[in-house]
């Protein structure tokens, strides 16, 4: 029994399970609705609406059979609500951001290329049997299923209202632990225990509450006046204090890397050898020690820690590219001296651009002056807002350009999917054949320590060119009351509360 | 004789400024009894405004009085506070100003402008007050009072204004009217009218005036006694017929000499001649003594006030300041004249 | 004869109020010669400031004409206007408004010079300096302020702006109510002087009758809005012809206490601007009135004596007021 | 009939400023689809396809003038389902608690603490006020409402965090939203009166017997209320329609933080919603102004000057 | 009364030619109204105290960074965040330590006092949560498990001595250790050119704009104002995002963009003055004398709005300086590491709890130069008043 109030900094556009690709949305719709599969708190992956399942020799038909769950209004959950809700992403109308997620599926590209028209290899057999089959064997498909994207979403509802049936408590019908009882739009969400749900004898709250909290300062401020019971975020300088002495601070790994995009088009970066003096100029450990005082960690490589196949983490091991997490002034300055600029004579002017957000400029200021003092170059930042910062990196004009990523889901191959050529996110228009080779192999194989041992090649073609100036993985840094037990956060952003019981 | 209703006594008053001290009012006296009409000349800058309102208090920012005191009823106006002042102002004692056209305040209709005194003072009801204000316009002559009671300065005449000015301080029928220049703007006829009113209101109620005016044809016919000033002192104070018929001064001579003679129309009038002296270094002596047409050396020293009890030169009832006036200062010669 | 300097044909000025179109200004005609002073006397409150202010077009008359030396100026916009202000000046009823606090006497006085362009800076100040003795003030009031002037110093500072700029014409309201007989002797002498010696024209809008019989060359009699009558200075004086003209003249205070009058003086109740009576205004207090006054509504009519008189009774010619004839005595 | 006429005029500023918003929101980078991570392009066009951008420009701006004809300002493109009216609505609804409180504020406190001051003039109670005041000014509203969360909510616990759920909720939000108005208002009260203070009339007014209150009141204060009341017209309209500093700091889900997200996510019909809401509003707060100054001065007219 | 006998040569008539008592005109060269303002102006106490503070201020701006050991970008990443004012703790004779307890660290107090060092810690156990420092030979524990941090040397519980200044950075220094007063200096060069454009930018063209507007009256009143409106409508944000693409970024565009649409407010609040002002017989006394438009507007009527007008404008300032930081913060304004006020305001914001200090220098910054201004602008106020002067 318990009430909770969590703290969230964002609104989220839309609730839409299917139609969404904000992390914003994730922890509403994460404990509101349930995929076929689930993380645990470990990270393995357990049965949710599935109660098994069976993958083909081929590694390329998946056939779930579900379990007997039903909807929080009493309707039993059936593998063609799981086929409604794909294939309405495959429909260009119904305005999902991320529909690319179901390419894999045989047909899926095809069909909605074609406006919605065309067979995809999707169907229920009968209401507990759904099946699928993929185009190429994917390693991470499991992973990928616990994807809000691949949530079930009743076909009465959303055809009712398209748009406001995520808006309206009365419409929003999920089949997870939670449902929603109030939606205050820029304000709060409100839910209560869902007795409909399948395991809803464990579920221990009664109701639990995300308040919307733009400014980080006010809800840390809540969480220590005690007014919330949990934020979903801590302001920045606060960490090393919180770290040091709350109860109630929580270190979450992210599996994000935050880094730069080298243009290897554009004079001075076109030449590798500037790139990699840059990228060795720059003091990792002093970065994450004093500009973001946190528990981040140096990032050398591209693939974040904590990303583990066949028992191994991705990292372990790795090489470090000529990198490390103190910066080598000496070396640097020689490899720029090779280059043709010798203790930083005649260096171009170079511009480093990067999106508005103080925490970021902060870093790229303490970049600029490492920058100067072990090459003595000098290199100015412009930031601009987002909106205008974004497509004008797409174009990819630009010198130096900030950015990051954070994994869909928890396999390397997140974040190697980037650099493919054809990926829109590439965002340095880096091509290389051998990083494609590896990654197809790495894709191709079901064994995971090829598998793993291929992606690793990727990485190293990509670090080796030096593309991009990885500076550190971070981690997020959240509260949650010490009487929360229970409680935990998957490294994909979404806090789950099924398993939440308040201690007095 | 009865108690004055007001005596003053050596008020002196200067204005502080960037470019020194104006010695406004250097010593002035005056006794005012109930039912009386002080006239008040002089020349333009002699004090005249000044002394009306150092009576008050009303001084603009820079002025200070720096010595006197006001009996009035047994009270010294000049130490009361200010909020003590209040209930004298406007009740016990009016003021019309100079200035009607930017005394009233542009913004609030005239009639309130009356009505709020009378409320302020007469613990009388918004509507009885307006009776009473439209029957004050019917006073002062204003035509259709009822409509025009509405109206806001600016649609007024300049000596519509200057009635609104007068409707205003005798709302309370107060004790003491200062009446500074108060038919400066209007036209004779109104101007009887006007007079005619104060007179009636003399009678009536016993009070007194302090009418401050350039019109010695006014003067002539309303005011009992004439005070006139000259350099912020008294020069001479006299009962009306006395002064036209025996001016001592020479200053007041000049004065009368300058009022236009219908006979010699269209012929240069006879001003005093020279101009009036610099208030921020007055003269040591006599301050008309640099313009003045006898004098003397002994003009260099301040001249006492003389009175009829001292000097056989003056009547019973007349007082000057000025030498001549002295049991051995030489005769008076006829002026020449001009 | 030559062309007069001012023209005006039935000059209306009507101001819309809340009670009512209110004609302060009812169709005045009346001209102005060069080198003439026409005094302007009336009831208070009869249009004679918004007349002043009307010729000057400061207002836009609301109806009739304003004819400058020949140009029609009723219509005028500011920059078609600027040449002829010059030749046009006036004198404030108050003079506490009309001088801007924020300026020394001195840069007020300078202004009209300064807008004209005329003169240096230098020149201008020997000017000013000049024209402050002029008017009796004395040039060290050039750096001081206008609040800081008793009444009738203020005035002075009006009228030496207005004649700064040797205009053809000075327009005066009132200009020496304020001012004691001896300035105002003074001024009278400077401004008479001057139109001997420049061929100056006044307008001269006062109520001391006196004042006006001294130097008036002709003078006009207004009443609610309208001219009632207009004669040669000395005429009028002698040989009022309206009975308004005449009512007026006998209410002039006589600067001799031995000759004080303590009647009561009854005029009747002065009609609204905003409710004209018909036909002639003044028949509500006219002692002659008649039927005929209540119908129609007399025009202005020029009589063998030089007086034009709008009157369906005037008074015969030659008659002499009464107070007049007692003033001579006196 | 001038009122018609300057309602005329209201109505073409609008279409001015609908035109010039539409015509600046569309020069500006960056679309309401630009997101976390890139779009692939025909997802892109799909996108653009279903809320009508694949449209010629002139036709979106004619179909959206269509729809502010109707009063309706359409879908939030960022929050589907989320129509822009309702945004608005349910933002006032927020925004207004606070911002009427303020503006009594403004009003309340700034005005009598400029009288207070005048009235003192170069007392204790003048220099205090206008010391206070400057700081006021000088001290931004997300300054005043950091220090004054973390002082009050954190460390004495005086006030809740975020919200508006009691009484003591308001106290924050209010004080920091009016602080810099009231200032400029006391300010702006003390140097209007005093300015008036030595008008002629004030003397009459004194020479009435009315006590230094009342002088001050009736006859100063309405000759001095012309700037103070030009300054509140606009404050009212921002006050009512938010700010987005002492809303995001206070988690209020106002208009204001709804007005600067929607232009940080380019949700055109959410920024053109909101603009217009705010220019009716702002043009009407003038246009009370503008009548305001006939009460305040009779002199003042609109005619044509000749 | 008796009166003192009077010598008669006394009664000699005076000539009254050379008995004039010395020609009044006293060669009183004219002053003129801005001379009688600069006068008064130079005898308002608290009005010279503000222009004081304010030349004092700007030759600092200049001249300042160029005096500082430090430069406005250089970083210091070891020494970040540090007071300008601490209380160090005593290790052994002649070594003292400073206790960040923000985060944790210890700081190497130098023979001055200055902070001139961040101390290695050689310990750290996260679980009992404390950081062991070997310093002079003792184990200086740091133990954070209770609240507050306890500093023990040698395994005794040490106290903190009396404040010291620190004397490498009498300001302190910022998250990336670089020195707060130069930064604020440097800072102030920038924020007073943003107030010195808005200043400009109102007097030029929200004076005028509204005087006119007031003046002319009728049509073109109408259009002028609603002009203003639309100004006032456009979202500022867009705006200054269209400038930001349009433009090079940098403080020309600061000033530029400040310069056209931050004048909307005083433009208002001088019309509306004007048109109670301008129903004066003063200005029907100068359009008789015909003069301009322009004539009557600057020589009657803004002289007599210049309260309001000034109010304004002290107003206006601060604003100035914080739209700047919001422009910045967009991208339109000065980049990084460059600081203004409302750059380095903005930022000590977020560090509020942990370093207050931080805000504290340019909230106190602009809080003294408001106050100058405003001393300023009130003793102006009283100056160009010559009815206030006594
Ligand atoms: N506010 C002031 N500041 C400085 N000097 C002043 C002020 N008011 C009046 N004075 C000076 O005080 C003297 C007396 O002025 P006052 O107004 O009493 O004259 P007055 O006799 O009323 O003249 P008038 O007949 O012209 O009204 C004058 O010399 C004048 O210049
Ligand atoms: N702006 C205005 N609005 C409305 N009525 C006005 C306006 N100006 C003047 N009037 C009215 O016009 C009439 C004539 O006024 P005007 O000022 O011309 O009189 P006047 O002859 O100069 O009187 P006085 O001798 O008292 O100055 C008066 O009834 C006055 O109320
Ligand atoms: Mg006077
Ligand atoms: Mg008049």
């Amino acid at each position: 029994a318990g009430d909770l109030t969590y703290v969230v900094n964002n609104e989220s556009a839309t609730y839409d399970p299917g139609l969404t690709s904000e992390t914003f949305a994730a922890p509403i719709i994460g404990n509101t609705f349930e995929g076929l599969v689930r993380f645990t708190e470990e990270g393995e992956i357990e049965g949710a609406m599935a109660e098994s399942w069976e993958v083909s020799e081929d590694g390329l038909t998946y056939t779930f059979k579900l379990r007997d769950a039903k909807w929080s209004d009493g309707k039993p959950v059936t593998a063609q609500d799981f086929v409604y809700a794909w294939m309405r992403v495959l429909d260009p109308a119904a305005g999902a951001k991320n529909p690319s997620m179901f390419y894999l599926i045989d047909g899926a590209e095809a069909h909605y290329a074609a406006g919605g028209e065309g067979d995809v290899a999707i169907s229920a057999p009968d209401d507990k049997t759904l099946t699928f089959t993929l185009t190429n064997r994917i390693p991470y498909m499991m992973q990928l299923l616990t994807y809000t994207n691949w949530f079930p979403v009743r076909e009465d509802v959303v055809e009712a209202d398209p748009e406001g049936w995520t808006r309206n408590p009365e419409t929003f019908i999920g089949n997870g632990p939670f449902k929603v009882t109030e939606f205050n739009f820029g304000e709060s969400v409100v839910f209560a225990k869902n007795d409909a749900y399948y395991g809803a004898e464990d579920v221990s709250l009664d109701t639990l509450t995300f308040r919307l909290i733009p400014d980080q300062a006010t809800a840390l401020t809540a969480m220590e006046s005690g007014q919330v019971d949990g934020i979903e975020a801590v302001p920045a300088p606060e960490i090393p204090r919180l770290m040091a002495e709350s109860d109630a601070f929580m270190i979450v790994p992210a599996l994000g890397t935050t880094y730069a995009f080298f243009n290897p088009a554009q004079a001075p970066l076109d030449d590798v050898r500037v790139r990699k003096a840059l990228s060795m100029a720059i003091d990792r450990q002093d970065i994450v020690d004093f500009v973001l005082q946190s528990a981040d960690q140096p990032a050398i490589g591209l693939v974040p820690y904590g990303m583990t196949l066949n028992g191994e983490d991705f990292r372990d091991g790795v090489d470090t590219y000529g990198l490390d997490a103190d910066a080598q002034p000496e070396a640097a300055a020689a490899l720029l001296a090779e280059a043709g600029y010798p203790n930083g004579e005649g260096f171009p002017e170079t511009v480093f651009v990067t999106y508005t957000s103080p925490p970021i400029e902060k870093l790229l200021e303490a970049i600029q002056q490492m920058w100067k003092e072990n090459l003595n170059i000098d290199v100015s930042i412009q930031a601009t807002e987002w909106q205008v910062y974004y497509p004008e990196v797409q174009k990819v004009e630009y010198q130096i350009a900030q950015m990051g990523w954070g994994a869909d889901y928890p396999h390397p191959m997140t974040f190697l999917d980037v650099f493919l050529p054809d990926s829109p996110n590439n965002l340095a228009a880096w091509q290389s054949e051998d990083f494609a080779a590896a990654v197809d192999a790495a894709k191709a194989t079901a064994d995971e320590a090829e598998s793993l041992a291929a992606m690793r090649e990727a990485e190293a073609v990509l670090m080796n060119d030096h593309v991009i100036l990885p500076m550190y993985h971070r981690y997020n840094y959240m509260m949650m009351s010490p009487d929360v037990e229970g409680f935990w956060r998957s490294s994909l952003n979404v806090p789950y509360f099924r398993d939440v019981t308040i201690t007095e | 004789m009865t108690a004055p209703l007001l005596s003053l006594r050596d008020l002196r008053t200067e204005y502080r400024t960037d470019r020194g001290v104006v010695q406004a009012v250097r010593g002035v006296e005056l006794t005012l009894h109930r039912g009386e009409i002080l006239g008040l000349v002089g020349e333009s800058g002699s004090g005249k405004s000044v002394t009306c309102m150092s009576l008050l208090k009303l001084l603009k920012r820079g002025g200070h009085i720096t010595s006197g005191t006001a009996d009035f009823d047994g009270v010294d106006l000049l130490s009361l506070s200010d909020r003590a002042l209040t209930r004298v102002r406007g009740d016990r004692i009016g003021v019309i100003f100079q200035d009607p056209m930017s005394a009233l305040n542009p913004t609030m209709t005239v009639g309130r402008q009356i009505v709020e005194v009378l409320m302020q003072h007469r613990r009388i009801g918004k509507n009885a007050a307006r009776a009473r204000a439209v029957e004050l316009f019917k006073l002062v002559r204003i035509p259709s009072p009822e409509t025009r009671i509405d109206n806001y300065p600016h649609e007024f005449s300049g000596g519509m204004r200057q009635r609104v000015m007068i409707a205003i301080a005798l709302a309370c029928e107060p004790d003491i009217l200062i009446a500074d220049e108060p038919t400066t703007a209007l036209d004779v006829t109104i101007q009887r009218q006007i007079l005619a009113l104060l007179k009636e209101l003399r009678d009536r109620l016993g009070m007194a005036i302090i009418l401050v005016t350039h019109d010695l044809g006014v003067i002539a016919e309303t005011a009992d006694r004439v005070m006139v000033l000259y350099g912020g002192q008294v020069m001479e104070e006299a009962p009306v017929a006395d002064l036209f018929a025996a001016p001592q001064h020479p200053y007041t001579r000049g004065l009368l000499a300058a009022i236009p003679d219908p006979r010699l129309a269209g012929r240069p009038l006879s001003p005093v001649r020279g101009s009036p002296p610099d208030m921020r270094s007055p003269p040591p002596g006599c301050p008309f003594a640099p313009r003045c047409p006898r004098a003397m050396r002994i003009c260099a020293t301040p001249p006492p006030m003389y009175d009829g009890t001292e000097s056989a030169r003056l009547r019973p009832t007349q007082r000057s300041r000025c030498w001549l006036a002295d049991t051995n200062a030489p005769a008076p010669t006829p002026e020449p004249a001009e | 004869m030559t062309r007069p300097l001012l023209e005006l044909h039935d000059l209306e000025m009507h101001f819309p109020t809340r009670h009512g179109v209110l004609k302060a200004l009812d169709g005045v005609s009346l001209t102005i010669q060069r080198g003439e002073t026409l005094g302007l006397v009336g009831e208070s409150g009869c249009g004679k400031s918004t007349l002043a202010r009307a010729l000057i077009r400061l207002y836009r008359p609301t109806g009739g004409r304003v004819v400058l030396d020949g140009t029609d100026i009723t219509t005028l916009g500011d920059k078609a206007l600027k040449p002829h202000r010059r030749r046009v000046q006036m004198i404030f009823q108050d003079p506490v408004a009309a001088l801007n606090g924020r300026m020394t006497v001195g840069e007020l006085i300078a202004e009209p010079l300064e807008v004209m362009g005329i003169g240096t800076a230098k020149s201008r100040r020997a000017r000013v300096a000049a024209l402050l003795d002029q008017v009796g003030l004395g040039a060290e009031a050039a750096d001081r302020y206008p609040h800081a002037f008793s009444g009738g110093q203020r005035q002075r500072v009006g009228i030496a702006r207005a004649i700064a700029l040797e205009p053809d014409l000075v327009v005066c309201d009132e200009p020496i109510s304020a001012l004691d007989v001896s300035i105002q002797a003074q001024i009278v002498n400077m401004l008479s002087e001057l139109k001997r010696d420049t061929g100056l024209a006044y307008l001269f809008i006062t109520h001391d009758l006196s004042m006006l019989r001294h130097i008036a060359d002709r003078i006009g009699v207004m009443y609610l809005g309208k001219l009632v009558e207009i004669a040669p200075s000395e005429a009028l004086h002698t040989a009022p012809r309206h009975p308004y003209t005449q009512l007026l003249w006998s209410a002039i205070p006589v600067p001799d206490p031995e000759a004080r009058r303590d009647d009561a003086f009854e005029t009747g109740e002065v009609p609204s601007p905003l409710d004209l009576p018909s036909g002639c205004r003044f028949r509500t207090r006219c002692p002659r009135a008649t039927a005929l006054c209540a119908e129609v509504e007399p025009d202005l009519t020029l009589h063998d004596d030089g007086h034009a008189v709008a009157c369906h009774h005037p008074l015969p010619a030659g008659s002499t007021s009464h107070t007049q004839e007692e003033r001579e005595n006196a | 009939m001038w009122l018609a006429q300057r309602i005329g005029m209201m109505l073409l500023t609008l279409l001015a400023i609908i035109t010039l918003t539409f015509a600046l929101m569309h020069a500006v980078p960056g679309g309401p689809f630009v997101s976390e991570k890139m779009l692939a392009p025909e997802i892109e066009a799909a996108l653009n396809a279903k809320f009508g951008l694949d449209q010629p420009i002139w036709r979106q701006y004619l179909n959206y003038l269509g729809g502010v004809l109707t009063f309706d300002l359409g879908p939030s493109f960022k929050y589907p389902g989320v129509s822009v009216n309702s945004m608005i609505a349910d933002g006032l609804a927020v925004t207004a608690q606070t911002g009427l409180l303020a503006m009594i504020c403004v009003v309340a406190v700034g005005v009598p603490a400029g009288i207070v001051a005048a009235l003192n003039r170069g007392r204790w109670p003048d220099t205090l006020a206008m010391f206070l005041a400057s700081l006021g000014i000088a001290v931004p509203s997300y300054v005043i409402a950091t220090v004054a969360l973390y002082i009050f909510a954190l460390r004495l616990g005086w006030t809740p965090a975020f919200g508006l759920d009691d009484w003591r909720g308001y106290i924050l939000p209010v004080v920091a939203l009016s602080g810099f108005w009231m200032s400029f208002v006391a300010r702006l009260t003390r140097s209007n009166l005093l300015e008036t203070m030595s008008q002629d009339y004030i003397m009459t007014a004194r020479a009435k017997g009315l006590p230094a209150r009342t002088v001050m009141l009736r006859h100063g204060l309405r000759n001095s209320l012309i700037p103070v009341v030009t300054v509140l017209g606009p404050v009212v309209a921002n006050l009512l329609t938010g700010s987005f500093v002492i809303e995001q700091i206070f988690a209020l889900p106002g208009i204001g933080r709804h007005f600067v997200q929607s232009i940080t996510n380019r949700d055109y019909t959410a920024i053109m919603g909101i603009t217009i809401f705010y220019a009716v509003f702002l043009m009407l707060m003038i246009l009370i102004v503008d009548l305001l100054y006939l009460w305040l001065d009779p002199r003042i007219s609109y005619g044509d000057r000749k | 009364m008796t009166r003192p006998a009077i010598a008669p040569d006394m009664w000699l008539p005076l000539d009254p030619q050379t008995g004039r008592p010395g020609d009044p005109v006293v060669g009183s060269a004219s002053l003129g109204f801005w001379a009688g303002v600069r006068s008064r102006l130079w005898r308002h106490r608290p009005a010279m105290a503000g222009l004081g503070f304010i030349i004092l201020l700007i030759v600092a701006a200049v001249f300042g960074p160029m005096l500082s050991p430090y430069s406005y970008f250089q970083q210091n990443l070891e020494l970040s965040n540090l007071p300008p004012v601490y209380r160090p703790y005593t290790v052994a004779e002649g070594v003292q330590v400073h206790v960040n307890t923000s985060n944790l660290s210890l700081y190497e107090v130098g023979d001055g006092g200055g902070l001139t060092g961040l101390l290695r810690p050689d310990g750290r156990d996260m679980i009992n949560r404390q950081t062991t420092w070997e310093i002079a030979g003792k184990t200086v524990v740091l133990d954070y498990g209770q609240r507050p941090a306890v500093l023990t040397i040698d395994g005794e519980v040490a106290q903190a001595g009396g404040r010291k200044l620190n004397r490498r950075n009498p300001f302190g220094t910022d998250q990336l250790g670089r020195d707060v007063l130069v930064r604020q200096l440097y800072g102030a060069r920038i924020s007073l050119l943003v107030a010195a454009a808005a200043v400009l930018a109102n007097f030029v063209i929200g004076v005028v704009y509204g005087g006119v507007s007031g003046l002319l009256g009728g049509r073109v009143d109408a259009v002028m104002m609603r002009i203003v409106e639309i100004v006032a409508t456009i979202p500022l944000t867009l705006y200054v995002i269209l400038m930001m693409v349009v433009l090079q970024s940098g403080l020309l565009s600061v000033v530029l963009a400040i310069g056209t649409v931050y004048w909307v407010d005083m433009a208002r609040v001088v019309r509306g003055q004007i048109l109670t002002l301008k129903s004066q017989d003063y200005v029907a006394a100068a359009r008789t004398m015909g003069a301009s438009t322009s004539r009557i507007l600057f020589k009657h009527l803004l002289p007599n709005a210049f309260g309001p007008i000034l109010v304004t404008l002290t107003m206006l300032i601060p604003s100035a300086i914080f739209i700047e930081s919001f422009m910045s913060f967009i991208g339109l304004g000065v980049t990084p590491p460059q600081a203004s006020w409302g750059t380095l305001t903005s930022e000590a914001v977020e560090t509020l709890r942990a370093y207050p200090h931080q805000l504290f220098f340019p909230a106190v910054a602009i809080s003294l130069t408001m106050l100058a201004f405003n001393f300023l602008g009130d003793g102006l106020r009283d100056a160009l008043d010559p009815r206030l002067s006594s």
